[in-house]
């Protein structure tokens, strides 16, 4: 079982870094849009990792169970809101930041 | 005392928070934030009463030995609930005086309540 | 400093930080967005503190309905607060030190934090609703049978304050405003939202069978009526929300709402007669089964879980018809 | 339609397999079948879970693709002098079901580096970190593998 438990550490130090690389992102990228892409790192790629990396902690499968289920919902969820979040800046006529432009 | 009471301290600063905000600020929904604030601080408060060190949540398996207090949780768990309905009749209320005073901040209610006052006072 | 120590710290460090900046800003919406946050970070530090009922709760409450009212009512009345003078600010200050060195004064009478020697835990009560709960009464989660059995008649006096609270929103917000006939329908641009829709779609019926789960499992695990209710509803308002008010009113109308949100406490107390009937004390499930207690309280907390999420979920939602017809007719 | 995934959902959670819970399942499997069909929703042929047997290979497709991308995305974030390009393009996506329209225009919201901006009939607007993404998605492997799932259903 040390395998796993390698494993699952790994994917979890993994999933954190990817976390914090979101929230760097947000205070370092330039507007609304490039910050919103730097989320999404946390949103997809960081909790997808930690999830992963929780569920080869093997605690049962009722528990595993409750993890894909989250991952599911998550899937759903997290570029859904993340797409109308950015829906409704662009009909906002929120422009578009491009290389050059002060920081926003 | 430090190592022992620092969750109390932390807590009652987020009641003091609340409660500045319900005494300093006019405007009335601001007001209800506040009171949302303080509650929350009492809650936890009541909760951290009911912790024990190494206890585990209430729901009784054969593998734990220590529990942590029910009974605050059972009262807060209410308690929440009730606080978003009172919050509710809050909101709903802000929302008349808004409708008949065209303002939620207390100040200027105030001051057309007393304008109002005047005027009876001087047809009378 | 244990692990423990340390989370305990960040969260409630996050959480003062939190307030301080929701007590300076002047905008409202965000403001009532770091409210949510706000309520978020409170829930997780109820699980840190053993408390999963109650997280449950706060993060359904706290990020879903009270946001969603709040926002509600700042697009009906003004979203930007006045500046506080100066001379308003001072009073304030003084209190709030007063009152905050008072309860740091007393807190040295307090027992330690997490002790297992302090009077709440020392207390016989503490015996018999973690210890002798499981031969009275037989179910895992105590905060379930402390909730409903042990203190029902407390429980019910909560439920009949939701409901008047319900009644009180419905009585200032006009809850006989028929707006669906006098309006002319919207027409609904399909393309736009999409994505919004299909998820919506997608996930609307998951989240009510979720809610129904958490009512019929808290037996077991985290849940009951209180936090199925407020589940229950808050799948609702997502409806109301993505695919309009009308549409979210012609599946659940109105009128039914009504009666539902007095069917819970009637229900409630009616079990309490019922068992007066049988030959027991108000609210005394053990009459249901007179050969097995335990039976009889599975029964009698069945019956009045439901009745709470019921009442529950019928108030959340028409408090959020209530307001959305207000901000609907405001346009 | 909708009974299989909603009593799957209630007995993978519930765990305990009692009689009593079994009916409430039922019960409420029923009653939340009832308030769907009430709800009537306009999409509903479309708002089934998509129970294809290339779902699996979909999602680890995609997962792999999540990662790929969130590595170029944490280079940028941590290097001292990011490289922003940022650019809003147009791919195309004709002749699909609005739910395949869907999964598509999330896949490339869940992907870091792209994000679907705006939906349309037969085009998604995306807004990306790198023109060159854009022009990955029109070479249109995702569109290919999102229709994949539409077509064996």
């Amino acid at each position: 079982m040390i395998v796993l438990e390698i494993a699952s550490g790994v994917l979890l130090a993994a999933g954190a870094l990817f976390v914090i690389s979101g929230g760097v992102g947000l205070l370092r990228f330039p507007d609304f849009y490039t910050r919103t892409h730097a989320a999404g790192l946390t949103d997809s790629a960081g909790a997808g990792l930690i999830l992963l990396g929780l569920l080869l902690q093997g605690a049962g499968w009722e528990t595993a169970v409750r993890l894909l289920i989250i991952m599911l919902f998550l899937a759903l969820t997290s570029p859904t809101s993340t797409h109308i979040l950015a829906h409704a800046a662009r009909r906002d006529g929120v422009p578009v930041w491009r290389e050059g432009d002060p920081r926003r | 005392m430090i190592a022992t009471h620092y969750v109390y301290w932390l807590l009652f600063a987020l009641m003091m928070i609340g409660l500045y905000v319900v005494i300093s600020h006019g405007n009335m929904l601001k007001k209800l934030i506040g009171l949302s604030l303080f509650q929350v601080g009492v809650f936890l408060f009541f909760i951290s009463l009911g912790k024990v060190d190494g206890g585990s949540a209430p729901i009784v398996s054969e593998d734990v030995e220590t529990y942590s207090h029910p009974l605050p949780q059972v009262l807060i768990l209410t308690a929440i609930v009730v606080g978003v309905a009172t919050l509710a009749v809050g909101l709903a209320l802000a929302v008349r005086i808004f409708e008949s005073y065209g303002t939620v901040e207390e100040d200027q209610v105030l001051l057309r309540d007393a304008d109002d006052r005047e005027q009876d006072g001087g047809a009378s | 400093m244990t692990t423990f120590v340390l989370i305990n710290v960040t969260l409630l460090a996050i959480l003062i930080a939190t307030a301080l900046t929701i007590s300076g800003m002047r905008t409202l919406y965000a403001a009532t967005m770091l409210t949510a946050l706000f309520s978020l970070v409170t829930a997780c530090l109820f699980v840190l503190l053993d408390a999963v009922d109650v997280a449950f709760t706060e993060a359904a409450v706290g990020v879903g309905i009270s946001t969603v009212l709040l926002l509600g009512v700042l697009s009906l009345t003004r979203s930007r607060e006045a500046v506080t003078p100066r001379l308003r600010r001072l009073p304030g200050a003084v209190v709030v030190l007063f009152t905050g060195g008072t309860l740091i004064y007393a807190s040295q009478d307090l027992p330690e934090f997490g002790s297992p020697t302090t009077p709440v835990q020392t207390h016989p009560l503490t015996d018999v609703y973690l210890r002798q709960s499981q031969e009275d009464i037989g179910i895992p989660n105590t905060v379930t049978s402390v909730l409903a059995s042990y203190r029902g008649l407390d429980t019910l006096g909560e439920l009949v304050v939701v409901f008047t609270a319900g009644v009180a929103v419905l009585a200032l917000l006009g809850p006989l405003m028929q707006p669906a006939e006098a309006r002319e329908r919207e027409v609904l641009d399909l393309v736009d939202y999409r994505v919004l829709r299909v998820v919506t779609g997608m996930l609307m019926p998951f989240i009510l069978l979720f809610a129904l789960y958490v009512l019929f499992h808290g037996d077991f695990g985290p849940g009951g009526g209180f936090q199925a209710g407020v589940i229950f509803a808050s799948g609702f308002v997502l409806y109301g929300l993505v695919f309009g008010l009308d549409r979210a009113q012609q599946v659940l109308p109105r009128r039914v709402l009504w009666v539902l949100i007095a069917v819970g406490p009637v229900l409630y107390a009616g079990v309490g007669v019922a068992n007066m009937l049988l030959g027991g004390a108000f609210l005394d499930y053990d009459t249901f089964a007179p050969d097995d207690a335990a039976a009889g309280q599975h029964i009698g907390i069945l019956l009045v879980e439901s009745a709470i999420g019921v009442t529950v979920a019928a108030v959340m939602t028409s408090i959020f018809f209530g307001f959305a017809n207000r901000v609907e007719s405001s346009r | 339609m909708m009974v299989p995934p909603l009593a799957l959902f209630w007995l993978v959670l519930s765990g305990h397999y009692t009689f009593l819970l079994i009916v409430l399942g039922a019960v409420s499997v029923v009653l939340v079948c009832w308030l769907a069909w009430r709800a009537d929703f306009p999409e509903r042929d479309d708002v089934v879970l998509p129970l294809s047997p290339r779902l699996p290979r979909y999602v680890l497709w995609l997962g792999k693709e999540v990662l790929v991308s969130a590595v170029a995305v944490v280079r940028k974030v941590w290097s001292p002098r990011p490289d922003l390009r940022p650019v809003v393009g147009v791919t195309p996506s004709p002749d699909m079901s609005v739910f395949t329209q869907v999964v598509y225009a999330n896949s490339i919201t869940l992907t870091p580096g792209t994000l679907s901006l705006d939906v349309d009939e037969d085009r998604i607007e995306v807004h990306s970190l790198d023109a060159e993404d854009v022009d990955v998605l029109r070479d249109g492997e995702m569109m290919r593998r999102a229709r994949g799932l539409e077509t064996r259903r």
